[in-house]
This record gives C-alpha cells, structure tokens and sequence, in this order.
C-alpha cells in the first residue's frame, strides 16, 4: 500500500506528508476501544497511553505488534520508499499459492511482507527496512529474499548505513526451494555490504525465527533486539517434540539470547530511535541539514 | 514402491542361483522399476538405510582420506565428519554430513543432524582449505539443523547464517554433492558452492516433508503429498537451475552395487573441478555470490 | 602500610573539620607515605577494593559509552566489558575487564577472571573496530584468567592464544591501559598494544604473587616476598622496556580523590592516540609485532 | 649437548651420523634394567620392547616420556641443529636463578628446554622443534621463547612446513614478565609465518600447560597429540582449589581435549612419522632426493 504513491515500478516517490497513509499503522490495538488487555501482563491498558510509549504496555512494557510502516513512522524523521512493488509469482507452482496470497492481502491490506525505505534520523540519512508479520508471518519469499538485497545494494552504492527490523516466521513453504535460496541471496548481501565498511544495524523484533534467523538478521555489525521478543532458528514446537520435553524458561527469548552471547544489546522501542541515532554518530555518519 | 522393489529383488536372490542371469533380472526388474519412480520413492531411496552414506561417498571418491576433529571453540560435532585428500592427485578439503545406518550409529551421530559447533568445524576446516588454496567437496545428507534446546543456546542460527556468508566469500573452488537427504538451512549451511551436484536419487528441499506438512496443512502425516508439490527431486531442481548436475544412478541397496554410481560422480567432480580451477579466486567468488544473488530475483 | 594510611587518613577526616586545611593535611601525609611505598604496598593499592574498577576507567575517560554484549559464539562473559564511545571527539573501542568492589559484584563478574568466552567477546569487538577503523583502549584489571573446568574445558588456551595472535595483527591502534591488577596470560590476551600505559601503582605480573610463591617456594603464604623479587611495579617494567609509559598516581581511595588520575590518563592515551593514528595500518601492525619480537632476545 | 659438534655459535653442525651423541636418548626408562614398571598401567614390561615400540608400552599404549633428542632421532631421517647456544641471562635477576639453572644443565645433561632442527622425513625437508621437559620442567624462558620464533623464520624464511613438538609446565618464573613475553613473541612468530602460507603441525606432548599451551602450541594449522597427554592451561591444584571439587574423569587429556574440538587428532608415536609424513605430502612439499 505504501506504493500507491508511486507512478511506476521504478519511479521512488518522496513521501513527506505521512497522512497520505490511510491504513491504521497499528494493529495490534483495536482502534474501537479506548482500553486494551495486554498479552504481556494481561491487565487492561488505556490505549492512548500504550500508544504514547510507542505501543509498549505501561505496566509490563510488553512491545505490542507493530506493522513495519508504523516502524518507519516512529523511527523516522522522513521517508521514501525504495521497494519496488511486488507481483505475483508461484516458483514451483505450489497449488493454492495464489489464493492463500491474495487471503495474505486483503486480510493484511499490504502487497507483502516488507517495507523497505529511505530516510532520516535526526538528519542522518540511512537505508530502513522492516518485515511485516501481518503478511504471511513475514515469511521470507522470493519477493522479500530480493528486496532486502536491494536494499543492501541500495545502500552500499550510496555510502549509507543501513537497519533493519525483522519479524518472521521463517521461509515461506509455497515457494519451496526458492525460498530457501534467499537465506544466501539476502547473506551474500550482507557480505558485499561489509565490503564497503558502512554500519549494518539489525535489530530483531517478536517474533523472529527460521530462515531470517539463520541469515542476515544474524550478520548485523550491531545485532539488537527489543525486550522480549521469540528468537530462534527451530519452532519451540518441533523442538519439544525432539527432546520430548519442556522447554527452559525464557528460552528463545531476547535475554536468552543476549546472555548467551548473541545479541549486543537489547533496547526498548521508546529508546531505540536516541539509540539508533547514537550509534549512527559514533559510526561517522553525520547529519545532512545545517 | 520401494519396498516392494526390494522385496521383488529378495526373492529374485534367493531363486536365482546363476550369478549372470541374476544380474540381467535384477537390473530388468531395477529398470522396470526405476522408470516409475515418484517424488515419494525418491525420498524413500534419499533416506534408504542401506544407502551409503556420506562417509562411503567420502571413501570412495577420496584418497587417503585424513579426518580432522573439532570447531576450536567448544566440541567436535560428530555429525559432521571432514578432513583433507585427494581428488585423483589434487588435494581437497571434504566436508561431510555424518549418518548412521543403525540406530547406535546415528545416535552417536545425531542423525546427521548438525549443532552449531558441526558448522563451525565446517568453516574452520573451508577456512583452512582457503589458506592452503585447497579446492572444497561437501557431501551432503542431513535431515536439517538439530532443532535441541541447546543447539539454540549455542546459536543455531547464527552458526547457519555465518557459514552461508563465509562459504561464499571463499577464494577456493566449491562443490557439494548432495548424497541423500538434503534438507532447509542444515544443508544450505554446508552447500553454498560454485557447483552443486545431487545424485539422482537425492533431494534438497527447504524442510523435510514431514515439517512441510506439518506447517502448510498442520498434519505431518500427510508427507507423502508433500512430496508430490515441493519439488524435492534433482530433476526437478536441476530445470529450476538450482542444481547444475545430476549423477545418473543405477538403484542400490548396497554399498558394492553403488560402484558405478560413485564412479560417475568422481568422473562428473574432477571434470567440474577442473574448470574452477583454471578460474582466478576472484572469479571463483564473484560467480559463486552473483548465482545465489540471481535466483528468484525475476518480477 | 597502606592499611595503615588509610586509617589515618580516616582518623584525620574525623578530626579535621576545616576542608582547606583537611586537603592539606591528607596531601601531607599521602606524600610522606607514598614515598616510601614498596613492591608490597602497590599491590594492595593495585587489588584495593575502593580503587577505581575497569568500568570506572571507562567511564571517566570514554564519552557516551554504548556497552555490548557477546562473543556470538557461547555466553556474554559479564567479566568483559566492551563497547564503543568517543575519546574526545574521536570514536573508539573499549574494552575492560570487569571487577566488582562488593562480594556480590565480584561474584557476578567472576572477580574479574574471564573464560574463553570474556577473551572471544573481546576479539570480536576488536574485529569490529578494526571493520570501522577505530583504535581501541583496554583497560585491564584482572588477577588473570579463570581457572575452572568449564574454562578449561572451552579452551582457555586457545582462546588466549588467539586473542594475542589476532591483537598483533590488527590494523588499527591499540593502547592498553593497566589500571589495577594485571595478571598473567588473561592479561596478556588484552594487551598486545602499540602502547601499554600502567597507572603508576597497578602491577602487571607473570603470575599473581601468591601463586607464585606457591610454584616456585610450595608455599603461597611466602606471597610478600614474592612482590619483592617479580619486578611487577610499573616503574620496573617502564626500566625494562615493557611498558611505554607510567602515569604518577595521586594516592586515592575513592572515585572522587581519582579524578586528577583520570585527568592525567586521558591526556597521555590522547596524545599516544594521536601519534599513532598518523601511522598506516601497516606501520602499526609492524611495530606492535616488532616491539614483540624483540622482547627479550638478547642473548 | 647437541650443540657439541658446532664451531661457533651461528655456524649450523651438520650431523648426519646420530652415533656421535653420547647422552642417552630416553630417561624414562632407565638402562640398567631389562624391565620397566609402565606409569601407565603399572605392569613390568620388558626394556626391549618398550623401545621397539619407540617408548610406548606394549600392554597400554602408555607413552613414555621421551627427549627431543630421541623425538628427532626416532622422527626424521637426518637433521641438523639450528639453535644457537644458549647463554645464561637473569633478565629480572631473579635471586638464585643461575644456580637453578646449572643444576638444571647437570641434571638433565641439557643447554636448555628445547631442540631445533632443519631435518628431512621421508626426504620431505622441514624444521622440527622440541621441548624438553628434563630442562627446568620445559618452562618457556626467554631464550625458548626466542627459538621458538628463530624457528618459524627459519622455516618461513625457506619456505618449509614446521613441526612443534611441545612439552611444558608453562612460563618460567624466574624470568618473570619477560617469560609471559615470550607468548607474544612466539604467537607473533607463528602468524607471520601464516603469512608464508606453508604448514605449521603442532603437536602436544605429556604435559603441556600454561604459557605454551596458551600460546603458540595452540596456534597449529593441525593440532595433534599423543595419547593420554595432558593439556591445559591452569595447573589441575590451582582449578582444584577454585572450584573446591575434584576433578571430572580425563579432564584435561587429550581425548578430552579432542573431544572438545581442540585436537585435530591423537597420533600414537608409532604412527606419528607416518601420519607427519602424510600431511606434508597433501600440503604439496615433495621429497627432494629423486
Ligand atoms: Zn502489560
Ligand atoms: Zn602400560
């Protein structure tokens, strides 16, 4: 939807006035009621409140559900979308693609799973790219596999830090081996990225599991989460059915993981633009305004 | 289809005593057979037990095989076996995913399932073989990545995602043979390769059927239809261009009888070989990273 | 002796009201006990529980310090501490051992003895500030690195080993700072520098005093004796070369009274920095490596 | 002692008949017996046969601890000494250091704790080092430390694949901080020998501790050892007392170590010149006689 703005494929449309988006940016707090019951700590929460901390619980700062261009809309100071708009393909004509597609769709009101930007921060411009879990769980097809490589392209060309949120379920089944094969289309990315020494931050949100997980999510110079989020390459699921038996407390979660060495640091979403920003200084990225 | 196959082969050994004759009827019966095959029976013949397993692929193509131990970090995973030989009279670095055929076996090898220190001592092995501009064969058959709790402690995902990036900046030649199963990120880990090449009767896919089921249609039984739309067979993945080779292969259910199979795959791995190794380190990553960089890149 | 300054350096605050008389009065007596100060003396002033830690260093010296965590590999080993800020303007890595001043804190932070997994999340970062061409800054306190089974276990020589073979190596300035305790090969590991800086009563030993009493006499209670005849004093090692620079040391026993300290190590890492940030990459890593090499090879 | 034939400190002795050295090669097993209580498995074992099995016992496969001398002698076809003459130095004039040294040089018959040699295996021409733990318990002082890295440039220098064959109790005490010094020297050494690209094998004898397992013994392109070594790098009193517990069964053995993916492999002696011989061959150095 972001890219009803556009003209044509190829054409970046510069979006400065934000209210042209018409779909709610949140999802997770139904607009109709004014309080909330938190999945965190289950109390009920006033909505507006929760929005204030950027959709964070007041009691138990549980980090809501948030859509990727609800991401872009909090973190950024302006930006434009570098996606190119996705169309439908079926790679091995997986029975039922389509129709499960379009279902994705209408129920999410996106075209797919990811948003992919360029923008600002505190006048520091860089490269945003954040999975939408509304859109097949942010399971990572061809169409995503490719858009997170251009925007790594995107960015190394033009010298410019890049970040991005995942959230995902993994590989997108329909499209079989393909999908498989964006785990080392997205790494080789990062890996030509790194080449031109500019700051891959990656930061993973609840919940971010399997073939993401097992590719660039993993390879950010920075590696962040925020608190609480499912983290892991197997599903607790097939896991419990392995060993036969319960699994730890905490296990795959954002402590679990930064206590166990695989996380820099984990950041809640009311810090994380100052945190961001920091981290882009101390790389040597500068602000373009004067 | 193919128990029933064995069971025809059984029963053709105990009645025919002439050693000739007995050839003749047993590849009639293979052939018959064979041209009927579906993904399924693939899948079935992928995991066969008396299938040889990476190890004997390892021995029988490789010279003097010297196995290594270890990721210098924290274990030596046995389900990955791997170590330096020769290829004819060129030394390489083998990589191998580690099955059992018995039940003792595979539990000591995990199944062929990696932890996180499996790959590790993977890409330190690579790394090795890069110093010493040694060309790298992984064999592949491994039902995927160890989905344990503490795979995941020790980073699972982190261990895949490294392996992947650092295989593909590698400046030395890189084939994988996939042997059996080859299943999700577990055998990308090991596979990120300037050819691929999977013997006929062996499958890659992006989970197991069983998995596959069990996600799409919340039923793992229903496995076998799984099979029939995921496009697991080297066929199938050979027209998508995911796979550059396919290793014709008479069925087997023996180590001896899988001679020609072996030999084939050597013939087919020093030809590949040989044409790498004429390219420049430079030329070798380029290709390797712009393959991967282009599949399921068309709109 | 220091035990017995600190008490009357606390019998005097008790009495002496007026502060501009206090002051001079603790300056008198600091200066009459700190001219007589022994090997002995340094050490507990080095491993004094009140003396600033590591992460007092930092952060009275690097600005805006961001903290990260982990080697991505096993644990984030909470004895390192590491990150990145700015010294001044300029961004740098950090790096520090981690002592705590309570019992507590210490158990926590291992009392400041890394494992394998302290020295890998140390490389680790060092690897990145080298990606980004920062120099980096250790600040080391440690009584040397932990000897427990799971250490050895995940190979605490190996893990030292690397660390000092790949801190030779890299491309970008590295300074260590020893500010209390530096002991043995888990000190070595964080302090392969172009320049090493000892605050003038930290030490930096073979081995710390007592077990060195124990190895060499089989008895450790003999530790006093030990100081005498190590050499561990940054005014000896600055006499052997070993050391580049030792910072004079107003006598303290609170953050507060450290604060000339600081002022005086800031300055010194600053100008170091700036005359080794005129150097290239391959300069730096030559002379690192040279200054090494030569270390006791005259024969 | 095997310093004797030289002329002059840097000039290279080239020994090609072993009958000129005089001291006995093995101590372990002492030549006035015919049988030898194995430390191993504690039964008496004819002398004869423990030689023939180049020091290993035919009922346990227990490995007698062995000279560099008899290492050399039992390893390659003919070598050549390239150390130079060791020379007394008390860097931190540690009190009594030099009469603990001479009694050293009497006790063991020994210059210093090490061998080094340009030697052949096979007609494959390499540098081969070996500690000697009879010379103040293979402490790596600063003149080990030197040779140590002499050797590598030696072998750098000639493009030659280099073996290390180490046995130690770890730093020498008495040369305080400039024994800890010679980790980095040595570890030095080793990378800008990687840098020549040629092999280095190290291999890890009973015991090797501290300062040289935590430094260039652990630095190997192979890694190997003898069966039942022990390696470490803290002393097996020291993690005793820390952790106020007995020890787990085989801690710190090279099977342990294997097992803990330190060890490319264990190597019984017998097999060692076979199993060097192999890898020089893979690593592409040929024989030089024809
Ligand atoms: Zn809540
Ligand atoms: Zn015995």
């Amino acid at each position: 939807m972001e890219q009803k703005a556009k003209k044509g494929r190829s054409i970046i449309s510069i979006i400065k006035n934000l209210r042209r988006f018409r779909k709610p940016s949140i999802r997770a707090v139904v607009p109709e009621r004014l309080f909330e019951k938190c999945d965190g700590c289950g109390e009920l929460v006033s909505k507006s409140s929760v929005e204030k901390r950027l959709f964070t619980c007041p009691e138990c700062d549980y980090h809501f559900n948030i859509s990727a261009k609800a991401r872009m809309d909090m973190l950024l100071d302006e930006y434009t979308v570098i996606n190119r708009l996705p169309r439908f393909t079926n790679p091995i004509d997986f029975p039922g693609y389509k129709v499960k597609y379009r279902e994705n769709r209408k129920k999410s009101g996106l075209k797919e799973g990811i948003l992919g930007v360029e923008g600002y921060i505190e006048g520091i411009r860089l490269v945003a790219v954040s999975l939408d879990n509304s859109f097949f769980m942010g399971s990572m097809g061809s169409y995503i596999g490719e858009e997170v490589a251009r925007a790594f392209e995107y960015a190394g060309k033009r010298d410019l830090p890049i970040l991005v949120f995942s959230t995902s379920g993994g590989a997108r089944m329909q499209e079989g081996i393909f999908s498989l094969m964006q785990m080392a289309k997205t790494s080789i990315a990062v890996d030509r990225y790194g080449e031109t020494r500019n700051l891959y931050i990656s930061c993973m949100t609840h919940p971010t599991t399997g073939g993401v997980t097992a590719s660039f999510a993993s390879l950010g110079d920075v590696i962040l989460a925020e608190p609480g989020a499912l983290i892991g390459f197997a599903g607790a699921r097939v896991i419990k059915e392995t060993i036969k038996g319960e699994l730890p407390k905490g296990f795959q979660r954002a402590e679990f993981l930064r206590d166990r060495g695989f996380l820099d640091d984990i950041v809640h979403r009311e810090h994380m633009r100052d945190y961001i920003h920091r981290l882009l200084k101390l790389h040597g990225y500068r602000s373009c305004r004067i | 289809m193919i128990r029933e196959l064995e069971e025809r082969l059984k029963e053709l050994e105990g009645k025919e005593k002439n050693l000739r004759l007995l050839r003749i009827k047993r590849r009639r019966i293979i052939s018959k057979y064979g041209s009927k095959l579906i993904p399924y029976d693939r899948v079935q013949l992928a995991r066969h037990e008396k299938r040889p397993k990476a190890k004997d692929f390892i021995e029988n193509i490789i010279v003097e095989p010297m196995f290594f131990h270890g990721d210098r970090l924290f274990a030596d995973d046995k389900s990955i076996i791997g170590g330096i030989g020769y290829l004819e009279d060129i030394p390489v670095t083998f990589i191998g995913t580690n099955k059992g055929r018995t039940l003792e076996e595979n539990v000591k090898y995990n199944f062929g399932m990696p932890k996180p220190e499996g790959y590790r001592k993977a890409l330190r092995l690579m790394k090795q073989a890069e110093k010493f501009n040694r060309p790298i064969i992984t064999f592949i058959d491994t039902p995927g990545a160890y989905p344990g709790v503490d795979a995941e402690e020790r980073g699972q995902g982190e261990a895949i995602a490294r392996n992947i990036l650092e295989m593909s900046r590698l400046e030395v030649p890189i084939i994988s043979v996939f042997t059996g199963e080859g299943g999700s990120g577990g055998a990308l880990a090991l596979s990120v390769a300037n050819r691929i090449i999977m013997m006929e009767n062996s499958i890659f896919s992006i989970l197991s059927p069983e998995g596959f089921a069990t996600i799409l249609w919340r039923d793992g039984s229903r496995y076998r239809e799984a099979t029939e739309v995921m496009k697991l067979t080297s066929r199938e993945l050979y027209d998508y261009n995911i796979v550059d080779r396919v290793i014709e292969e008479d069925i087997s259910f023996s180590l001896k009888d899988f001679e020609n199979n072996f030999l084939r795959l050597k013939r087919a791995i020093v030809e590949e070989l040989d044409g790498l190794m004429e390219k420049t380190s430079h030329e070798l990553v380029l290709e390797r990273q712009d393959k991967y960089r282009k599949i399921g890149g068309e709109l």
